[in-house]
C-alpha cells in the first residue's frame, strides 16, 4: 500500500479568497509572519502496492480530468513515502 | 479481542464490567441483570446504557411528561400521537403534517458546525421515518453574549452548520430564533425544528410486525462517530473550564440525506415497508430495540453483516455507533427484491441485517456467537424512571421583589435614542447575517419566512392548502415564573400564526434546562410542563411530540429555562394570508389588546441590567379572543397587515413594520415610554384601509379585544409623537449589529 | 414545446425549473442523470442544487454523468440549453462556456433578492426582455463568483456574451459583476441566480423570471437558436 | 523568501464526504487504480526569507489554532524549497 499525493491550487492569477480570508485573520491572532497565503486541495490517494509509472500516469490523467479544474487550477502529483 | 458472548455471561457471571463508564448507577445495572436473570454480555450493557441514558430514556422527565397524554383535548385532527418518532395532525384535504423539534446543543459546543449540521440531519430523518416528505426547517438558536469571544467561535459555525445542512437538502429554512443572554456561555441551544407532508394513507411506524419479514439497514456505512456520543454525553454536565470529555464528533454527510430522502420516498411510494425506523441516538441499539418492541417483539439480528467503514469496530461500538444518515426497515420477502433496486438506482448502500421472529426477544449474533439476548421493550421502553425531588428555588422569591423601573424616555431626543438602542441590540436587531446564508426558497413552496411572524408553505398548488408554524420561547419570563413562561411562550407561538390567518392546530416543544439532578432546575422544569399542559388544554391544542434537554449547565449555574413552544397551524388559502406588513401609504394603524406597565423580564429592563420583577399572567381566554378576531379579519379581508408584538414591545414591532417596504409611519402615543417598551402579552398591531375601520371596530368589539388607534402609514420616517427617525438611520441601526459583530 | 429537465443525485431545483417551464405554457420532461438519452425534448435546463453534495467542486462530478453525452452533442450543435447555479458550474466544468464559479468572496452561503440587468437579448433563454431591463431573482449559492482570465473577459465583453450582469454592490465577488454568460451561438446560458424561483410573487420576489422561459419557447416556435 | 506548507487532514475516524465522493467518481469515469481517497486542505505560506525555528514553532502555533480543527483534523508542516 501506498498514497500517492495529489495537490491543487488556484493559479496564482485566480482570486484565492479563503486564502485571503487566512491571511487577514493571523495578525489579528498575532501571527506577523505571512506576507500570503494560498489555499488549495490536497487528496491522498491509497493503492495497492507499489505505485508504476502506468499508474501515476493514470493518475496525473485523472488529476487532470476530475480532480481540478485546468481552467482555473494547477496541480502536481507525487508518491509519500 | 474476545467476544462476550450469553454463554459467557453464563459461565463467567462474576466478571467486573464498567457500567459506571458507561454512565449507568449500582442500582440501574443491578435491575439489568435481575431483568436478564444473569449479567449482561457487554454488548447488552452497550444497548441498556445507551437507551438508559437521559437523552433516551427520558427518566428524569417522563412523570411529568404524562400530563400531554393525560390532560389533552381529544381531537380527531391528531392522526399519530407522542410516542411515534413524530406527531401527525390531519390538515384536510387528505393531507397530514408531521412536525417536531429536537436539540443538538452540546455537541454544537464542541463542534458548532458538524454539531448543528447534524443536527438538523437527524430531525429531517425522524419526519422522514413517519412517511412524510420533508418540506422545511427551522432553527430556534440561543448563544452567550454577542460579544463574547466564545460566542464569535460558536456562532458562525452553528450557522453556516444549519444552512450547509439544510441548503443541500433543499430544505427551506423558514424560520428561527437567536437570543443572546450570559447564561447561554458555554450552553448554546441548537434546536432543529423539521416539519414534513404526506397523504393520511402514507403515515408509516416504528414496528416490527409479522414473523419472516427482513430487516433491512440502508444508508451511510457505519464507522466510530459519535460512540457514546449524543446520548451519553447529553448526559454529562460540563465542569466550568470546558467539555468533559472529547469524543468522536458526528461528521453530516448531507449530500448522503438528501438521496436518502429521494430513495426513502421513493421507496414509500411503492408501499414496500412495514415499518422504519431511523437512526439516530443510540444508532442500531435503539433502533433494532424500538422497532421490535413495536412489533411482537421477536427479531434476529446478524451484527456481521452491518456495512463497515472502519472495519476494526467491536460489535458493541456497532451497536452503540452514531454514524448518520441511515435508516432500518421491515421489508416483506416479497417486496425486498424492488426495496434493494430502488436502493441501487439512488447508488445507495443497503443490506439485509436480520428478520422478524415470532418469538419475544431480539437477539443479536456476531459471527454466528449469540451476544445480545433481550426482551426488547425493556431497553427501549422499560428504563428506569425518577421521581426527581424538585424545590422552588429561593431565587424565585428574591427577585420577585426586585422593583423594575430602567429610564424611560419622555421627550423627543429620548424616544429617538431609545428606538435606535432597541433597533440594534442583538436580541433584536436584524437577523438578515444570519438568515441570508439560508436558502429560503427551494421547493418553489415558501410564502412566508424570515422576517415575518410565522414561517409559512404552501402544500398543494391546486388549492393553495397551506401550513403555518412559529416558535417560541421567552426564558426571561420561565426564569421568574417557568408556569406563567410555558402558557405566554404557548400564546405567542399561536399569536404568531394567527396574524397571518392560520388556524393553530398542534404544539410541539423543545424543553431545554439545567441538570435535573439539581431541585430547583427539576422544579423549573415540572412547572414548565405543567404550565404548557394546563396551556394546551384550555386552548384545545394537542402536544404531538416534542424533546428534553437537560445537563445545560456550566458548573452550578444553569441557562434559563428555555421551552421552546411550536404551534402549528392551517391556512386553506395561503394567497388570501395576512401579510406581516404594509405596502400602501394612508392605513389606519391599530393595537389591538391593552398594555400595562409591568417591564419585568422586558428587553428593555435587561438591557438597563434588570432581570428580576413579576412576569405577566398568561390570560388565554382572551388570546383565544384576538385569535379568533385575527383569522376573523382574514376570512374578512379586512387587515392589510398584521403583527404580532413580543420582545422589544411595540418599538420593535412598528420598526420591522416600516422597514420592511419601506413606507414610514406616524404614531402618537400617550404615555409614551411605557406604550414602546412594555411587552405585555396578548398585542397586534394591524393596519387597516380607512374604509375598513369601522367593521372593524365592530369586530373587536364582538371579540372585546380593547383597541387604540396609533396613527397612519406613510412618508420616509417613522414619526413617533415629536420624535422624527428616518427610515435610513433605522435600518442602518437595525441591520449594521450582526455584520459588526460577526463580519 | 418539451423542455428537459435533468435530475443529479443532489438535484434540488428540478420541480421548481419544471413547474416554471409549464407555467410559461411550455411541457417538462424528466430527465435521469444515469440515462444517456434525451427524450426527444427540444431544450434542456439544468437546474439548481448541490449534484454530488457540490463536493470536490460544484458540477465537476455530474459532469460526467451518461445523460451529458448527448446533452453536449445537442447543445453542440444548436440546442437550447440553460444551467441554472449548480447547472452553470456543470456547463463551466463541461467547458460548454468558458470560465469557472468558485466560492463566494465573503465565504458565506448568500440567498437574496437580487436584481439583475439582462445585457443581451439575443440569446435563446433571454429574447422576451428588453434590453438593459432590470429584473428581481433569487440568488442562493456558496461558490458563484464567476472568474475566468483576462483574455477570456476580454473576448465575453467584446462580443457581448454577457447576458446579465448583478447591479448595486457585488454579491459574490463575480469579474465584471457577471451573473451569467452564453456561448458564441447563443444558444447555451448559463446563469448563477434562479429565474424559475421568480414566477410568481407569492412564492418569489416576483415574476421576473418566467421571461427566460416563455424566450426559449419563442426561440422554439421560431425554428431553434439562430 | 520561502513556502511554508501546512497539510491538514480529517483524523482518520472521522467520516469524509468529500473524499469518498471522489472514491465513488473515479471508477465510475474508468480510473480503477484508488483504493480508498481522503481529502485534505493545503496552505502555502509566504514567508520574507528562509524560515527560522521559532518561525515554524509560530506557524505550527497558527495550524492548530486557526488553520486546522483539532477536534476534527490533523496537520503537518513543513518548508517546501
Ligand atoms: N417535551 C416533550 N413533549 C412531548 N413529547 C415529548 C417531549 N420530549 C419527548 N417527547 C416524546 O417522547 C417520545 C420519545 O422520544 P424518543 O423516542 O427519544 O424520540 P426521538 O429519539 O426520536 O427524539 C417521542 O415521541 C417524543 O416526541
Ligand atoms: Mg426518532
Amino acid at each position: 500500500m501506498a498514497t500517492i499525493v495529489v495537490d491543487v491550487m488556484l493559479k496564482p492569477e485566480i482570486l484565492d479568497p479563503q486564502g485571503k480570508a487566512v491571511a487577514a485573520a493571523l495578525p489579528r491572532l498575532g501571527f506577523a509572519f505571512a506576507t500570503d497565503v494560498r489555499q488549495g486541495k490536497r487528496f491522498e490517494i491509497t493503492v495497492e502496492g507499489d505505485p508504476t509509472e502506468a499508474q501515476l500516469a493514470e493518475v496525473r490523467d485523472a488529476a487532470e480530468k476530475l480532480l481540478s479544474n485546468p481552467v482555473i487550477e494547477n496541480f502536481t502529483v507525487r508518491v509519500e513515502k | 479481542m474476545s467476544l462476550d458472548t450469553v454463554a459467557a455471561a453464563i459461565a463467567n457471571p462474576d466478571l467486573k464490567q464498567p457500567y459506571a463508564e458507561l454512565g449507568l448507577k449500582p442500582d440501574e445495572y443491578a435491575s439489568i441483570k435481575e431483568i436478564l436473570g444473569r449479567r449482561p454480555t457487554s454488548s447488552e450493557l452497550a444497548m441498556y446504557s445507551v437507551m438508559w441514558s437521559e437523552h433516551c430514556s427520558y427518566k428524569s422527565s417522563k412523570v411529568h411528561l404524562k400530563q400531554f397524554g393525560e390532560k389533552a383535548v381529544k381531537t380527531d385532527a391528531l392522526l399519530v400521537g407522542i410516542g411515534e418518532n413524530a406527531g401527525v395532525v390531519d390538515v384536510g384535504q387528505g393531507y397530514a403534517v408531521t412536525f417536531k423539534i429536537e436539540s443538538h446543543n452540546h455537541p454544537s459546543f464542541i463542534e458548532p458546525y458538524q454539531g448543528a449540521a447534524t443536527g438538523v440531519g437527524g430531525i429531517v430523518r425522524d419526519i422522514l421515518t413517519m412517511g412524510a416528505r420533508p418540506i422545511a426547517v427551522m432553527d430556534p438558536l440561543r448563544f452567550g453574549p454577542a460579544d463574547a469571544a466564545d460566542t464569535r467561535r460558536v456562532l458562525p459555525g452553528i450557522i453556516a452548520g444549519v444552512g450547509g445542512y439544510g441548503n443541500c437538502l433543499g430544505l427551506p429554512n423558514i424560520g428561527g430564533e437567536v437570543v443572546f443572554d450570559e447564561t447561554y456561555l458555554g450552553n448554546p441551544l441548537v434546536n432543529a425544528l423539521c416539519v414534513g407532508v404526506m397523504k393520511h394513507s402514507d403515515i408509516k411506524l416504528a414496528k416490527a410486525a409479522g414473523a419472516g419479514n427482513l430487516v433491512v439497514l440502508y444508508g451511510a456505512k457505519t464507522g466510530g462517530d459519535g460512540i457514546g456520543g449524543v446520548s451519553v454525553l447529553a448526559s454529562e454536565t460540563f465542569e466550568s473550564k470546558g467539555p468533559a470529555k472529547r469524543p468522536a464528533v458526528q461528521v453530516g454527510d448531507p449530500f448522503v440525506e438528501k438521496v436518502l430522502i429521494e430513495c426513502s420516498l421513493e421507496i414509500f411510494a411503492e408501499d414496500l415497508v412495514v415499518g422504519i425506523q431511523d437512526l439516530g441516538g443510540a444508532g442500531l441499539s435503539c433502533a433494532t430495540s424500538e422497532l421490535a418492541s413495536g412489533g411482537s417483539g421477536g427479531m434476529k439480528v446478524q451484527l456481521d453483516k452491518v456495512p463497515l467503514r472502519d472495519p476494526s469496530l467491536s460489535p458493541e461500538e456497532i451497536l452503540m455507533s452514531e454514524s448518520q444518515e441511515r435508516m432500518c426497515a421491515i421489508v416483506e420477502p416479497s417486496k425486498i427484491e424492488r426495496f434493494l433496486e430502488i436502493c441501487k438506482k439512488w447508488d445507495v448502500t443497503s443490506t439485509v441485517i436480520g428478520e422478524v421472529t415470532d418469538g419475544s426477544h431480539l437477539e443479536i449474533t456476531f459471527n454466528g456467537e449469540l451476544i445480545v439476548d433481550v426482551p426488547p421493550r425493556t431497553v427501549a421502553h422499560d428504563g428506569p424512571v425518577y421521581n426527581r425531588p424538585l424545590a422552588k428555588p429561593d431565587y424565585v422569591d428574591e427577585v420577585a421583589k426586585d422593583v423594575i423601573n430602567p429610564p424611560l424616555p419622555t421627550n423627543a431626543a429620548e424616544i429617538k435614542e431609545a428606538i435606535l438602542k432597541v433597533a440594534a441590540t442583538p436580541n433584536l436587531a436584524d437577523k438578515s447575517w444570519v438568515t441570508d446564508q439560508y436558502d429560503r426558497y427551494v421547493q418553489g413552496n415558501t410564502i412566508q419566512s424570515q422576517p415575518d411572524d410565522s414561517g409559512m408553505v404552501r402544500i398543494d398548488e391546486i388549492t393553495h392548502l397551506g401550513v403555518a408554524i412559529a416558535t417560541d420561547a421567552n426564558a426571561n419570563w420561565s426564569y421568574l415564573n417557568p408556569y406563567e413562561g410555558a402558557k405566554l411562550a404557548l400564546a405567542e407561538a399561536a399569536r404568531n400564526i394567527a396574524t397571518a390567518g392560520a388556524k393553530p392546530l398542534a404544539v410541539t416543544n423543545c424543553l431545554n434546562f439545567g441538570s435535573p439532578e439539581d431541585p430547583g432546575v427539576m422544579w423549573q422544569f415540572a412547572e414548565t410542563v405543567r404550565g404548557l399542559a394546563d396551556g394546551c388544554l384550555e386552548m384545545g391544542l394537542p402536544v404531538t411530540g416534542g424533546n428534553v434537554s437537560f445537563y445545560n449547565q456550566t458548573g452550578s449555574v444553569a441557562i434559563l429555562p428555555t421551552p421552546v413552544i411550536g404551534v402549528l397551524g392551517v391556512i386553506e388559502d395561503v394567497r388570501a394570508r395576512t401579510p406581516m406588513s404594509f405596502t400602501d401609504a394612508g392605513l389606519e394603524l391599530y393595537l389591538l389588546g391593552a398594555t400595562d406597565e409591568n417591564l419585568s423580564g422586558s428587553e428593555w429592563a435587561y438591557l438597563h441590567g434588570m432581570r428580576g420583577g413579576i412576569a405577566p399572567t398568561a390570560d388565554l381566554q382572551c388570546e383565544m379572543r384576538l385569535i379568533d378576531l385575527l383569522l376573523t379579519a382574514n376570512k374578512e379581508s379586512l387587515f392589510a397587515a398584521a403583527h404580532d408584538l413580543s420582545q422589544g414591545g411595540l418599538a420593535i414591532s412598528l420598526i420591522e413594520m416600516v422597514l420592511r417596504h419601506n413606507i414610514g409611519a406616524s404614531v402618537s402615543l400617550e404615555n409614551v415610554g411605557i406604550s414602546l417598551l412594555s411587552e405585555t402579552p396578548g398585542r397586534v398591531i394591524v393596519a387597516v384601509e380607512p374604509t375598513k375601520v369601522s367593521a372593524f371596530q365592530n369586530l373587536a368589539r364582538v371579540k372585546s379585544i380593547p383597541l387604540q388607534n396609533l396613527g397612519t402609514t406613510g412618508g420616509d420616517a417613522l414619526v413617533i409623537n415629536d420624535a422624527t427617525i428616518s427610515l435610513t438611520e433605522l435600518r442602518t441601526a437595525h441591520t449594521e449589529t450582526f455584520k459588526k459583530l460577526f463580519g | 414545446m418539451k423542455i428537459g429537465v435533468v435530475t443529479f443525485p443532489g438535484t434540488l431545483d428540478d420541480r421548481d425549473a419544471a413547474r416554471a417551464v409549464r407555467a410559461a405554457g411550455g411541457e417538462a420532461i424528466e430527465l435521469w442523470h444515469d440515462d444517456a438519452e434525451l427524450k426527444g425534448v427540444d431544450a434542456v435546463i439544468l437546474p439548481g442544487g448541490f449534484s454530488y453534495g457540490d463536493y470536490l467542486r460544484c458540477g465537476a462530478i455530474s459532469r460526467f454523468s451518461p445523460v451529458m453525452e448527448p446533452l453536449i452533442a445537442a447543445a453542440q450543435g444548436g440546442m437550447p440549453l440553460l444551467g441554472i447555479c449548480n447547472g452553470f458550474q456543470v456547463l463551466a466544468e463541461a467547458h460548454l462556456i468558458p470560465g469557472a464559479l468558485t466560492r463566494n468572496q465573503h465565504l458565506h452561503f448568500l440567498c437574496t433578492d437580487q436584481t439583475i440587468r439582462i445585457e443581451n437579448t439575443e440569446t435563446a433563454w433571454t429574447n422576451s426582455f428588453r434590453e438593459n431591463q432590470e429584473i428581481v431573482i433569487p440568488l442562493k449559492n456558496g461558490e458563484g463568483s464567476y472568474q475566468c482570465d483576462d483574455e477570456t473577459l476580454k473576448m465575453l465583453e467584446g462580443e457581448g456574451r454577457i447576458i446579465a450582469r448583478y447591479v448595486g454592490e457585488n454579491p459574490n465577488g463575480s469579474r465584471n459583476l457577471i451573473a451569467g454568460i452564453t456561448n458564441e451561438r447563443g444558444n447555451i446560458v448559463g446563469l448563477m441566480p434562479h429565474p424559475e424561483h421568480a414566477i410568481n410573487p407569492l412564492t418569489g420576489p416576483s415574476a421576473d423570471g418566467l421571461g427566460f422561459f416563455t424566450s426559449v419557447l419563442k426561440t422554439l416556435v421560431a425554428g431553434g437558436a439562430k
